[in-house]
């Protein structure tokens, strides 16, 4: 058995390529603890920007500064009343939300952190992501259905019909991007999701950059199309509290609730993941082609330990800021035990950085490209989950019907315009 | 409780023959529905998500304010006013002091008449304010509203120090003001003023030129002028559709004679125009404030009222333009202290009868929009 | 088939291929015996996620994506949607099993027939026993072995078959426009 | 927001003091009434007892102007022109109300109209006065149009002529319980469906509010 688990380790493959079962399931552990936490950390990271937005402070009192709270959210989930509506029918009202989580977190498997460090290299990545993303709009259809009341069901077919046209246009984008990756030496491109960031760094440039305009609007459309799909700020249509109290989960409380946002959370992360890889050259640093040398190389290696020396310090100044009255004592001790943990994990990553730099290819050097190659993807998808939080502040919402028409009057002829062009412009150079 | 349109009548179960053509739904919008500003229901005649008809339902906040008049004296009566229309109470005060000097034939003095027209413009940006505020998180935006109670917070302060109240601050007295101005009220009005002129810029930088917001008010809720004048329309919803009234202008009151300021109109009478047309009438207001601030005279504040107010036998109407409209008192008397009848013209009540032509066609996502742009309070609807 | 668990190990493993098919049989049942028309299409739903597993066993992801995407994702919602809109209580009144059960009956035995003679001749068609698996190989390179890159199937439609592609969609468009004049009164 | 009023402030006054003010209203009332046919005769103060040291208050002047002349000439005794403190009204017959408010809207301009309301004399015979306060953009001046009709008489409607008459005139309906011929949707817009009686109406006291409306819905068992 041991050498089930060890000669994995050497190898460069993920751990589907190589069938080797038991690592894949801890890729999905890891990757499942992971997106959870971004969950709860997302949680916190919204209500705190958005309060700041709007000139409020946002959760302040349970735990420091509010850190407890995405668990205290949780916890009162969990003890709420779970009521399932006399009307409903029973089975799919129970099925519905686990549609949408499944759909959410299979994406995962295929999104790459690092050229080995992903659940499976599928070479029909995309086509499947798309293909399990499409599944989500089923979960949130069949939830209003199962309410079995006006309003649910309004809700689930409004969302259901963005879902459905915005994917088209968010489907032509990614074609586009794909019809860039098959412009390399060999000429044929890839649908795998490594090998399309593996084509962005041998043509050393990513997507969003190459042939200047296309692939900014490409990327644009998609960025565009990717908050539609998730039913987000401005087109938050399905949970538009002022018209129809809350769509398609206005039934739903409780643990079943949370469900439904887990899954909305989760897809949110999964298809900025998906952007990132497509167009930002998912886990490379910046600059790979360019800045080369191996000075580089160990700087841009100290920035994980850098950003999280930073929070640390962030945490450190709001201990000292935190009044001094009696009450606040635990939450400056809590800040403080935070603090140093952040601080901990800094130094941890510096010395992996430093270890990693003198000795080229051993353990340490391996890990240390691992945490850089993440630590890139993770920097880039949290960019998108600011932008996220900043629609929401920023924008009114809008009307379905001009919702509708901006996905198949504008996203649709200009995703399949910039496609045609790509690939003309793909045959010529 | 009535058997009014029953919302499920509509979904009988032996539904037409061909599966395809889509029945009507009838839908119940309120009385306790976030965006109905008070305890409004709207009964939507439905195809699909196109409005076909409304009918309002009002009267859920109906509190027999004018039967309450007929056993109250004079002066008991002034604290209702202030509880219709709840979110402008400073200017219901003035109509109603008002309209009562007007039977006593009696003038406030110069001071009272300044200080009056300070506070009533203080309260006309509070309640465009709110309504901003509520009106875009019908629509979406979230921001405002923090932002403009932020600001709205300023002008309450000032209500507090001056009267004790916040909201129903219940100014004004029959004759004048009861109070002398507080020691740094100059001090805190001209603070006021610079404090919220650039927080005025930094509402229209978040909506005016917000591509979803144009796409959400630009011609929705549309009512022409004829429309308008023909429903009895008044305010800034008639201002936004073209036409140039003001009662401040066109039969001044208090001391709004002295000051100049214009009066903002829009072209084609929708949701934008009227949100233009508002955030234009904070700014005039702000320079009538300033020009009645530095130009505020000296003496009394009480014109000669006699203790008991008994007026004469008679009947007179008076109007002020109050934030949502003209806000009309017709008081008969009848030479007792009690008055005969008093009946209020609502601007609210009025306003919202155009609902129905402006909604017609729209879709229910426009009905939130243009119950927000009517700018109703529903304790001035029902009273 | 060798054992499941050695490192090159195909996806084709025998508990897999009962579990997915095993599924499917059931999922299909399921679809004709539930009087709740939503409770058949996600029944149908599950058949279909089955059937891909079982494309991605014969080493046919490009087809497994296709079919989740299309099938399950794509024309599923749209029956939903249509269950959804239709009132279907009236549906469900009618008589379960009409009364040409018989004709049906006779068609289904005609079609395993079929699929029966089928199998039993063409047994020489499908490779004998063994799968010519090297150790070490990963499903890549066994799908490269036996179908070709993904984009063998871009080469085709597009290639060879490129007329018969512009009809489909020529035939798609058709459909489209038909059920537009269908539901929309006035244009 | 809304103070609940159920229960105001100042208990209201016993039935026994009513009753004075009742006379007194009655009492003044008539002197508002015969005031205003004597209107060409000089006022006649004594009419009122109540106030002989206070000087007579302002009275209702005879209003003359063109517009007045032309509608004299016109309908002669059934109209009468009058002005109290500054505001002109025409106090007139039932018989002429669509057609002059008609003339008024088309001939006038009196385009917008403010309000329409009611007064209820309990003493008069005719025991309503229906009161209609016009405005005119162009001429920027306001009239008030009034006519007097007993309980249980009805009055056309003026809807077609100003679309905002609608709710105005249900209110009064709700209120007064006169009926108005030719209104589109006669029916309660302030109070529940199933309301009895009519508030506004002088013979209608705040403590009959417990009526079994109240206790059916609201399932009290008094209002106060």
């Amino acid at each position: 058995m041991p050498n089930f688990i060890m000669s994995y380790l050497g190898s460069t493959l993920t751990p589907g390529q190589a069938g080797n079962q038991f690592w894949a399931l801890i890729y999905v552990l890891i990757i499942f603890a992971g997106v959870s936490v971004a969950v709860i950390a997302m949680n916190w990271i919204e209500r705190k920007a958005l309060a700041h937005f709007q000139i409020r402070l946002g959760p302040m009192r349970v735990g420091p500064h509010g850190l407890l709270q995405p668990f205290a959210d949780a916890l009162k989930l969990m003890l709420k009343e779970d009521i399932i509506p006399s009307e409903a029918d029973q089975f799919v009202f129970w099925v519905a939300p686990l549609i949408g989580l499944l759909a959410a977190f299979t994406v995962y498997t295929v999104i790459p952190f690092g050229p080995s460090q992903a659940v499976s290299d599928m070479n029909i990545g995309i086509l499947f992501m798309l293909g399990v993303s499409s599944l989500g709009v089923l979960g949130i259809v069949v939830a209003g259905w199962a309410s079995n009341s006006h309003y649910p069901l309004i809700g689930a077919l409004r969302s259901s019909a963005q879902m459905v046209s915005y994917e088209v246009a968010m489907g032509l984008a990614v074609v586009s991007a794909i019809v860039m990756t098959s412009l390399n030496s060999t000429g044929t491109g890839t649908l795998s999701m490594i090998g399309i960031v593996q084509a962005q760094q041998q043509q050393g440039v990513w997507f969003i950059f190459k042939f200047f305009p296309l692939g900014f609007i490409a990327f644009g459309i998609f960025a565009i199309a990717m908050v539609a799909e998730t039913n987000r700020a401005p087109f938050d249509m399905a949970e538009a509290e002022s018209e129809l109290t809350a769509g398609y989960h206005t039934e739903y409380s409780g643990l079943r609730w949370s469900l439904f946002m887990l899954a909305e959370y989760a897809a949110m992360i999964a298809v900025s993941s998906i952007a990132v890889t497509l167009w930002l050259g998912g886990w490379m640093r910046p600059f790979p082609n360019l800045l080369h040398a191996p000075a580089w190389d160990f700087i841009f290696s100290l920035f994980p330990g850098l950003t999280f020396g930073a929070l640390a310090a962030i945490a450190l100044l709001g201990t000292v800021r935190m009044p001094s009255h009696s009450f606040f004592k635990i939450q400056r001790v809590g800040l403080a035990v935070f603090a140093g943990l952040l601080g901990l994990i800094a130094l941890l990553l510096l010395v992996i950085a430093v270890a990693g730099r003198s000795a080229d290819s051993g353990l340490a050097a391996r890990f240390n490209d691992g945490i850089g190659y993440v630590y890139w993807f993770v920097l880039k998808v949290s960019v998108f989950m600011y932008l996220f939080i900043w629609y929401r502040a920023t924008w009114p919402r809008y009307r379905f019907d001009q919702l509708m028409k901006i996905g198949w009057k504008v996203m649709l002829p200009i995703s399949l315009g910039v496609l045609v062009v790509t690939a003309i412009v793909g045959v010529i150079f | 409780m009535n058997d009014r349109l029953d919302p499920m009548s509509n979904l009988d179960l032996d539904a037409p023959d061909t599966y395809l053509d889509s029945n009507e739904l009838i839908i119940n919008m309120g009385p306790q529905h976030p965006a109905t500003h008070g305890v409004l229901r709207v009964i939507l005649k439905l195809d699909g998500e196109k409005v076909l008809g409304t009918e309002c339902v009002i009267g859920y906040l109906h509190r027999g304010v004018e039967k309450i008049a007929e056993n109250r004296t004079y002066t008991m009566f002034n604290p209702y006013v202030d509880r219709m229309d709840y979110v402008a109470a400073v200017s219901n005060g003035l109509g109603y002091c008002e309209a009562v000097e007007k039977l006593l034939n009696v003038e406030a003095p110069a001071r009272a008449k300044y200080i009056r027209v300070i506070l009533t413009e203080l309260n006309r940006i509070a309640s465009h304010q709110l309504w901003l505020g509520t009106h875009a998180l019908d629509i979406g935006a979230m921001t405002p509203l923090f932002y403009t109670f932020r600001d709205r917070e300023e002008i309450l302060k000032i209500f507090e120090k001056y009267c004790g109240a916040r909201l129903t601050t219940h100014a004004f007295r029959i004759g004048g003001c009861q109070y002398e101005t507080y020691a740094g009220f100059e001090k805190d009005v001209k603070n006021f003023l610079t404090f919220v002129a650039p927080k005025i810029d930094e509402y229209e930088t978040l909506l005016t030129t917000n591509r979803i917001w144009l796409e959400r008010t630009k011609n929705v809720g549309v009512i022409s002028a004829a429309d308008a004048i023909a429903l009895g329309v008044t305010g800034p919803v008639l201002r936004a559709s073209g036409v140039k009234w003001d009662l401040r202008k066109a039969q001044p009151y208090a001391a709004y004679a002295d000051f100049d300021f214009e009066i903002p109109i829009g072209e084609n009478g929708d949701t934008y125009d009227r949100y233009l047309v508002r955030m234009a009438e904070m700014r005039q207001s702000l320079r009538i404030i300033e020009q009645a601030v530095n130009g505020i005279p000296e003496g009394p504040i009480m014109g000669k009222v006699p203790k008991v107010i008994k007026p004469p036998v008679g009947e007179i109407y008076h109007s002020i333009e109050a934030p949502k409209g003209e806000l009309g008192y017709f008081i008969v008397s009848d030479g007792s202290t009690q008055p005969y009848r008093i009946r209020v013209r609502p601007p609210s009540f009025v306003n919202l009868q155009a609902l129905d032509i402006m909604v017609r066609g729209l879709l229910v996502a426009d009905v939130i929009a243009v119950i927000g742009t009517l700018d109703i309070v529903l304790g001035e609807v029902d009273r | 088939m060798n054992s499941a668990l050695s490192a090159g190990a195909p996806v084709a493993t025998p508990f897999f291929f009962y579990m997915l098919s095993g599924l499917a049989v059931i999922g299909g049942i399921l679809v004709i015996t539930r009087r709740n028309a939503v409770h058949s299409a996600l029944a149908l739903i599950v058949t279909l996620l089955s059937v891909a597993g079982l494309y991605l066993m014969l080493y046919a992801p490009f087809v497994a994506g296709v079919q989740i995407i299309v099938y399950a994702g794509g024309i599923m919602v749209l029956f939903l949607f249509v269950i959804m809109l239709v009132n279907i209580e009236r549906a469900s009144k009618d008589r379960r099993f009409n009364r040409i059960w018989p004709i049906g009956l006779v068609a289904a035995c005609t079609l395993m027939g079929l699929f029966v003679s089928a199998f039993v001749k063409g047994r020489a068609l499908f490779p004998d026993r063994g799968m010519p698996l090297s150790e070490g190989s990963n499903t890549q390179e066994i799908a490269k072995a036996l179908y070709g890159e993904v984009n063998r199937a871009g080469q085709y439609t597009f290639g060879q078959y490129t007329f018969a592609f512009e009809i489909a969609s020529l035939l798609l468009l058709v459909a489209i426009l038909g059920a537009v004049i269908m539901t929309k009164k006035k244009i | 927001m809304a103070e609940d009023v159920k229960t105001p402030a100042p208990p209201p006054p016993p039935e026994g003091e009513k009753k004075p003010t009742a006379e007194k209203t009655a009492e003044a009332a008539p002197a508002v009434a015969d005031a205003k046919p004597a209107a060409p005769v000089k006022p006649a103060a004594a009419a009122k007892p109540a106030a002989p040291a206070k000087p007579a208050g302002p009275v209702p002047l005879p209003w003359t102007s063109p517009l007045v002349e032309k509608y004299k000439g016109q309908y002669g005794s059934a109209l009468e022109a009058l002005t109290y403190l500054g505001q002109n009204y025409f106090a007139v017959d039932r018989s002429l109300i669509p057609n002059l408010l008609r003339l008024l809207r088309d001939e006038e301009e009196f385009d917008y109209c403010v309000d329409i309301t009611a007064v209820h004399y309990p003493k008069r015979e005719k025991q309503f006065d229906v009161i209609w306060i016009l405005y005119s953009f162009p001429r920027n001046e306001r009239v008030r149009v009034k006519t007097q009709i007993a309980d249980g008489a009805s009055i056309p409607s003026s809807v077609s002529i100003w679309a905002t008459a609608n709710w105005l005139e249900r209110e009064v309906y709700d209120m007064f319980g006169i009926q108005f011929d030719g209104h589109p949707d006669l029916k309660r817009i302030l109070l529940p469906d199933g309301w009895k009686g009519h508030p506004l109406r002088k013979d209608y006291g705040i403590l009959q509010q417990d009526q079994e409306w109240v206790q059916i819905n609201l399932g009290i068992e008094s209002g106060q």
